[in-house]
C-alpha cells in the first residue's frame, strides 16, 4: 500500500506548479476584470502541454489518468480556477468521449484540431434529452461565455451538440476569468451520441468530471489555507502574532485538517478510476467533501483576515467566491450527496477493509 | 412574557418596510450591480431626506439626558428591517452616523452646535463619521498609530485610517488618535476633523465584496492641524469620557444592532429561498425543507437573543454576554443561511445576479465589522469564567 | 415587548429549583441505580404541588400554562430528568385531555384521585390506530417500567387506553430512574377517542409535549454547562485553569450560547401556546433546536472534564446519556424538524416582524 | 499511490475479523450489558493464548533493534478491525500492553528478562500495565505529583494513580513519577512495581460510561519500597530514552492506533445503521441516505489520514501533524457517526440494548485518551504556526 503519488507525475506537477505560479496568480485579477484569459498566457498553457494530459495518445495525448488530473488541478486551481477552466478548452467534456463507445478519436482529432471550447452539462444542471436525439432546457449558469459545443451527460449516456444552443453572457459569481453565461438549448440535436446500455460508462465520466472539479476545489482551498495562515503568522494583535492566541491557532488547524482529508479522499477515487475499481461513490464522495469543506474554508480565510479579507486588495475574498461558484457544478453538494449516498447504501458494509482487495 | 409589538413600533415597522421593498432594495442592488457605492449625489439621498432621516436625535438647548430616542428594543427591530432590504444602503444612508452619540455624551455645548447643528434640519445630504481602524489596528483598538501632538494651542495628526463608512463624503471626521502609543487606550484622544482640512487625504475607495451601497474609504493625515476646540469633549473629557465608555460597555446597544442587521440579512435569504423552492417546486424535497427549517430556527433564535439584549439595555442592565452573544450568534447564523440558500438555488447561484448571491457576500461582513466573532467570545469569556486579558 | 418571565411566576420556579436541589439532586445516582424515585421524594414532590401545575381548577389543578411548565420544568431537568418524568405521574399525557374534546374533568379526575401513571406516545413512536378505535404497534422504548394507561396521541385526534397492552422493562440508555420499557399494543381499545376534526386541537397538545420534553432538556443541557464550566475554572493544567486556555474558554462560550439561544426558543413558543397563538411550528423548532443543541453541549462537557468525564464519580456522563435519550422521545429530531420545517414552507415570510401582532 | 493490501495482512484481516465476530462482539457486549470487565478468569483470556495472543514482541538473546513487528500500516488496519468488533475488548486482551515498547527500548537486559520472560510463552494469561495519569495530571503530563525519592540502593514511591488499564490484574506496573515536581517531564522516571508489593493499591475499579470489557483502576502507592534494578534504565538510561522519546514523537504510532480503533467504532455504528434502516424499509428516505452517505464518507476520510500517518512512520518520515490530525479528526468523526447512527434508531435507541447505543457511549472516550482532541490541536498548531508552548 501506497497512499502517496507515484514519483514519475511529480515532474508534470512540478510544471503545473512552476506555469500556476509565473502565469496565472499575478494575472489573477487581470483574468477577472476582463472576463478572459491574456493570450500570452493560453499560449504558455498549450506549451506545457497540461491539456493533453488525458487526451489518447492517438490524438497528441499522454493517456493520463485521474491520479495526473487531480494533481495538476490542484496546482492550477491554486492559483486561477476560473482561468484554469478557461484554459482547458476541452476540460470535463473529454470524459465522456473517453469513457462512451463514441469514437473518440475521430471527434476529439478535430475538436482539438480546430482548437474548439466544448463544455460539459448533466441533467442536474438543467439539460434534458428528449426522444434521444433532441436536448431541451437551460442551465442557468456555465462557467463560459461561449463555446463551440457541448456534451451532454446523462445518468444513461452522452452526446455531442454543435448547434441549437445558445450561451447569453451574465455577470458570475465567481470564475470569471472563464466568462460566465446562461446556456439554452432549442431542441438542439444530439451527434456522436451513445445512449443504450452506456450507464456504467456515463457513471465513470460523470466520476472524473466529478474529480476535475473536486481538484480544482482543493487547489482553491490551499490557496486560502496558505494565505490565511501566512497572514495570521505575520499579523500582531493584542502584542502577538494572531495565530498564537488558541483559538486561531485551532481554526487554522482544522481548515488544514479539512483540507488535507479531502484531498486524501480525491486521490484515493482518482486511483479506483485508474485502477478500474468501482469508483462512483467514492468519487461523488470526495466531490461532496470538497464542496463541504470549501464551505467553511472560504468564508473562515476571509474571517482571519479581518476587514482586510472583506476587499479585493487581498485574494481570501476571491477564494471564497470562486469556492463557492465551483461549489455549485455538476449539481453542487446535493447531486454528489445523493449519488454516494445511494450506492453506500446499496452494500451491506460500504467501508470493510480489504473488499474487493482495496481499502 | 410577551412578545407583541407596540403600535408605534408596528406602524414604524410597516412604513419602513414599504420604504425598503420599493427604494432601498432596488438601490442595493444597482449599487452592487455596478459595484460602486451609492453616488453623493443620487437622489436616493434626496428622498432620505424628505422622509426624515439623516437628522440628528440631539436637540439644541436641551439637556443631553433628555435626547428623545426609541427604546433599543425598537431600534433593533428597524435595523433587522432595514438590513432585510439592504444592509448596505442603510450604512450609506446620511447622518451624524456612528460618532452622533459619543458627541452628544461628551461633546462641549460648541462641539454639539457646531458639528451637530447641521444636522438638526440638513440643507442637503450631510454626512460624519467616525475613523479608529488602521491598516495595522483591527481588532485590537489599543494598537492605533495615529498620533496627536500638541502644537501650540492646537494639535497635529499624523497617521493612516482604512475601512471607514462615507468618509470622503463626511462634513468631519472623528478621528481616534493617541497621544503615546506606549499608552494603550488610555492615551486615546478624539478630534474632530473637517473636510477639506489640508494633509486629510486622499481618500481610496475601497472594493469590497460586498455590501458595496456604501463607500468605505481609507485614507492618510499628514501634519493636519486642528484647533484646541476640535478635541472632543475639550481638555477636561477625561471622567465622563470613562463613565460613557463603561456604560456603553455595560449597556452596549452597538453589538445587538449588528446582530439584527444579520438577522435580516439571514431572514432575507430565508425568504428568497422559500420564493425560489416554491417557484422550482422543491418543496416536496425533504432536504430542502430541512434546510429552511434550519435556516428559520437559527434566525428566530438569533432575532430573540438580540432583543433580549435589546431589553436589558433599555432596562439598564448589564447585557455585556447577551450582546456579544447576539453579535457571535447572529453573523454565524446569517453567513450559514445565505450559504445554505445559495446550495438551495444550485446553478442559478452561480450567475451572479441573484440576491441570495449579494446576501452570501455581504452576511460575510457581519462577523467582522464591530468585533469579529473571536473578539466577541473573547468579551463573553470574560465574563463566564475570568479570561484574563 | 418582554422577553422576561413574569415575576409572579418567579416563587413557583423557586419551589421547582430547591425540590431539585435538595431532593432530587442528591439521589440521582440512587434513583438511576434503583430504576426509581425513593417514596420520601415522591412525598416531597407531591407536596410541592408542582405536578398539578397544568391540571384544570376543576380537579385541584392550578390551571398555569406553558410558559410555567417549562420554567418549572428546566430546574427539575437540571437536577434528573428521569425522576423529573417519574414524579410527574400524568406528565405529558395530559395535553391532549386539555385540548381536545373530550371530558378532561371526569377522566382527569379518575386519573389524578387514584394516582395512575399515565404515558404519552404517539404515531412517531409507533403506535398505530386501526378503524379508530383499536391501538396496535410497538414502542421500542418509554421511559416506564408500567403504567396504568396510555394516552394515545395521533394528527387526527386521541384516546385513552386501559387495556390491551403491555411493558416488558429493557436496561434503558438513560432516564433510568424513571424506569425503562418496550410498550406493546394488542388490539387495545381506545376509550374517550375524539378522532374527527381535532386535528388543531391535536397539534396544540403535541406542541405542548414537546416543549414539556425540550425544557427538560434545557435542565439538562444547563447543568451540563454549569458543572463542566466551573470544573473548567478549577481544573488545572500547563499552569493555569483549563478554561484560560482560549480553545476551551471558546467551547464554555459557545456551549453557553447554544444554551441560551435554545431557552429563548422555547420561551417564546410557551408563551404563543399561552396566548392562543399559532405554535406548532415554533413549538416543534423550539424541540429540534434543543435536542440539537444537547447533542454538542452533551459529549462537550465530558470532553472538558476529560478521563473524569467518562466516569460515573461525576455527573456529566449521565448527562450526556440522558440528554441523548430525551432527544429520542416524540419521534427525536427528525419528527421535529420535518413539522417545523412544513410549517414553515407553508407561509412566504415565516420570520416577517410583527406578523400575527407578534414577533 | 496503490490502495491495494497485500495478501499477508489481508489474510491476518479476515482472521481477525472472524475472530473479532465470532468471540470479541459477544464478549464485549455481555460485559457492556454486565456493566463490569470481563473476569480475569473468564475463558475469553485463556482462547487469547491459544490465538498466540498475549505475548511479546520481544525475543529472548535478539538485539532490541530486530524485533520482529508488522508495519504500522498494517498494525493500524488490524487495529481498526479490532475496534469494530470491540475495542474495550482490545484493551483488555492479556499481554505486556502498553509499557512493552518503552521495556524494549529502554530496559536493561536483566529488566526485560525478567519482566517481559514471563509473556515469551505465557503460561497463563498475564498483564502489565504503564501507570501515568493521576487525579490531578491528565492532559498535562509535566504536572504529575508521584513522588520517587531515593533510599539506600533503592526507592521509595508515594502518590496516586487513576484511569490504568487492568492495573488490579497486572504482574507489574511501570509507574511513572517525579524526582522533582517542580522540575517538569525532566525529572521524571518509571519503575516497575510488582503486583502484591506492600503500599500498592488498593485497586478501585471505576464505574465508565463505555468500554466496559476492560478494567480501569484508580491506586495508590504508599511508601512503596523498590530495589534500584527497578528504575527503568538503570542510572544510566538517561540519553537512550532522550532520543526514544524525541523518535516516539517524530514517528508516531500511538495516536494512529486510537484513530484507527475510532475509524473502527465509525465503521460499526455505520454498518448497524445500514443493517437496521434496511430492515425498518428506511432507506427511501433522504434524510437515511445523507446521513449515511456523511458517515461512510467522514469515516472513510478519517481512515485516510490515519494511515497516511502510519505509512509516514514506517518510512520513517516526521508524522507528527498527520499522527495529531488522525487522532483528532478519527475521534470527532468516530463520535458524530454514533450519534448520527443514533438518531436514526430512533425510540429504539433508548432501550439500553443496541449495539450502536453502546458504541455511541464507547466512541467518546476516544477524543480523550492519548491525549484529547484539543491536546491534539495544539500539536499540531506547534508544526502549522509555531504556537508557543
Amino acid at each position: 500500500m501506497n497512499l502517496d503519488p507515484d514519483e514519475e507525475l511529480g515532474l508534470i506537477v512540478e510544471t503545473a506548479r512552476r506555469f500556476a505560479e509565473q502565469e496565472m496568480l499575478p494575472r489573477m485579477r487581470e483574468a477577472e476584470r476582463n472576463r478572459q484569459v491574456a493570450p500570452e498566457v493560453r499560449r504558455a498553457f498549450d506549451e506545457t502541454g497540461l491539456a493533453d494530459l488525458e487526451l489518447p495518445e492517438g490524438v497528441g495525448g499522454a493517456a493520463l489518468g485521474s491520479v495526473a488530473r487531480v494533481l495538476v488541478n490542484e496546482e492550477l486551481g491554486a492559483a486561477d480556477p476560473g482561468a484554469a477552466l478557461a484554459l482547458d478548452r476541452i476540460g470535463p467534456a473529454l470524459y465522456p468521449f473517453l469513457e462512451m463507445a463514441i469514437d473518440p478519436v475521430g471527434s476529439l482529432s478535430t475538436i482539438r484540431g480546430n482548437g474548439e471550447r466544448i463544455l460539459l452539462v448533466t441533467e442536474s444542471d438543467g439539460a434534458r434529452i428528449v426522444r434521444n436525439d433532441v436536448v431541451r432546457g437551460t442551465v442557468p449558469w456555465v462557467p463560459a461565455d461561449r463555446a463551440d459545443a457541448i456534451v451532454v451527460l446523462t445518468r444513461e449516456g452522452a452526446g455531442l451538440v454543435r448547434q441549437g444552443f445558445s450561451i447569453d453572457p451574465v455577470r458570475g459569481a465567481g470564475l470569471r476569468a472563464a466568462g460566465a453565461g446562461t446556456l439554452r438549448f432549442d431542441e438542439a440535436p444530439l451527434l456522436d451520441s451513445a445512449f443504450r446500455n452506456a450507464r456504467e460508462a456515463a457513471d465513470r465520466a460523470l466520476a472524473r468530471a466529478r474529480l476535475h472539479v473536486a481538484s480544482l476545489l482543493l487547489g482553491v482551498m490551499r490557496a486560502a489555507c496558505d494565505f490565511s495562515r501566512d497572514y495570521a503568522q505575520e499579523r500582531q494583535a493584542f502584542g502577538r502574532p494572531i495565530a498564537h492566541h488558541q483559538a486561531l491557532a485551532f481554526l487554522i488547524t482544522d481548515m488544514q485538517m479539512a483540507l488535507d482529508g479531502a484531498r486524501l479522499l480525491v486521490h484515493e477515487a482518482a486511483w479506483r478510476l485508474d485502477a478500474g475499481l468501482p469508483a462512483t461513490a467514492a468519487a461523488a464522495s470526495a466531490h461532496a467533501e470538497c464542496v463541504d469543506a470549501s464551505r467553511s474554508i472560504g468564508p473562515n480565510a476571509v474571517q482571519i483576515l479581518g476587514g482586510h479579507g472583506f476587499m479585493a486588495d487581498y485574494p481570501v475574498e476571491k477564494h471564497m467566491r470562486e469556492a463557492r461558484a465551483l461549489g455549485l457544478l455538476l449539481g453542487g453538494f446535493d447531486a454528489a450527496v445523493e449519488a454516494a449516498g445511494r450506492s453506500f447504501c446499496e452494500t451491506e458494509h460500504p467501508l470493510e477493509i480489504g473488499l474487493g482487495g482495496a481499502l | 412574557m410577551d412578545f407583541n409589538l407596540d403600535e408605534e413600533t408596528r406602524s414604524a415597522l410597516e412604513a419602513l418596510r414599504k420604504w425598503g421593498r420599493e427604494v432601498v432594495r432596488p438601490v442595493g442592488l444597482e449599487a452592487d450591480r455596478l459595484s460602486r457605492p451609492i453616488p453623493v449625489d443620487d437622489p436616493y439621498f434626496e428622498r432620505c431626506l424628505l422622509r426624515g432621516d439623516g437628522r440628528t436625535r440631539w436637540q439644541p438647548h436641551a439637556d443631553a439626558r433628555s435626547t428623545r430616542s426609541r427604546s433599543v428594543l425598537t431600534q433593533l427591530l428597524l435595523a433587522e428591517e432595514f438590513a432585510y432590504w439592504d444592509r448596505g444602503v442603510m450604512i450609506a444612508n446620511p447622518g451624524p452616523g456612528l460618532p452622533e452619540a459619543s458627541v452628544i455624551a461628551l461633546g462641549t455645548e460648541e462641539q454639539k452646535e457646531r458639528f451637530l447643528g447641521p444636522f438638526v434640519e440638513p440643507d442637503r445630504p450631510r454626512w460624519a463619521c467616525f475613523a479608529m481602524t488602521e491598516p495595522g489596528a483591527g481588532s485590537d483598538a489599543a494598537a492605533i498609530q495615529t498620533r496627536a501632538t500638541k502644537d501650540g494651542d492646537g494639535w497635529i495628526l499624523n497617521g493612516a485610517k482604512c475601512f471607514i463608512g462615507s468618509a470622503s463624503r463626511s462634513d468631519w471626521i472623528l478621528v481616534q488618535a493617541t497621544l503615546d502609543p506606549s499608552k494603550g487606550r488610555a492615551a486615546q484622544r478624539a478630534f474632530f476633523v473637517e473636510q477639506g482640512t489640508e494633509g486629510l487625504g486622499p481618500f481610496k475607495i475601497e472594493k469590497k465584496m460586498g455590501l458595496k451601497a456604501y463607500e468605505s474609504s481609507s485614507f492618510s493625515l499628514e501634519n493636519v492641524r486642528v484647533p484646541a476646540s476640535h478635541l472632543l469633549g475639550g481638555e477636561t473629557r477625561r471622567e465622563r469620557s470613562a463613565g460613557f465608555k463603561a456604560a456603553m460597555s455595560t449597556f452596549n446597544a452597538g453589538r445587538p444592532v449588528i446582530a439584527a442587521n444579520a438577522v435580516g440579512i439571514g431572514r432575507a435569504a430565508l425568504d428568497e429561498a422559500i420564493r425560489f423552492a416554491r417557484e422550482q417546486d422543491l418543496l416536496g424535497d425533504p432536504r430542502v425543507r430541512d434546510r429552511i427549517e434550519a435556516m428559520t430556527r437559527k434566525i428566530r433564535m438569533a432575532r430573540l437573543v438580540c432583543l433580549r439584549a435589546g431589553q436589558l439595555a433599555d432596562e439598564r442592565r448589564p447585557n455585556i454576554v447577551e450582546a456579544s452573544m447576539s453579535k457571535a450568534l447572529a453573523a454565524q447564523v446569517a453567513q450559514e443561511a445565505a450559504s445554505q440558500a445559495l446550495e438551495l438555488l444550485g446553478s442559478t447561484g452561480g450567475r451572479g445576479d441573484h440576491l441570495i448571491e449579494k446576501l452570501y457576500r455581504d452576511a460575510k461582513a457581519m462577523d467582522i465589522v464591530e468585533g469579529t466573532g473571536q473578539i466577541q467570545r473573547m468579551i463573553i469569556a470574560r465574563q463566564l469564567v475570568s479570561l484574563p486579558r
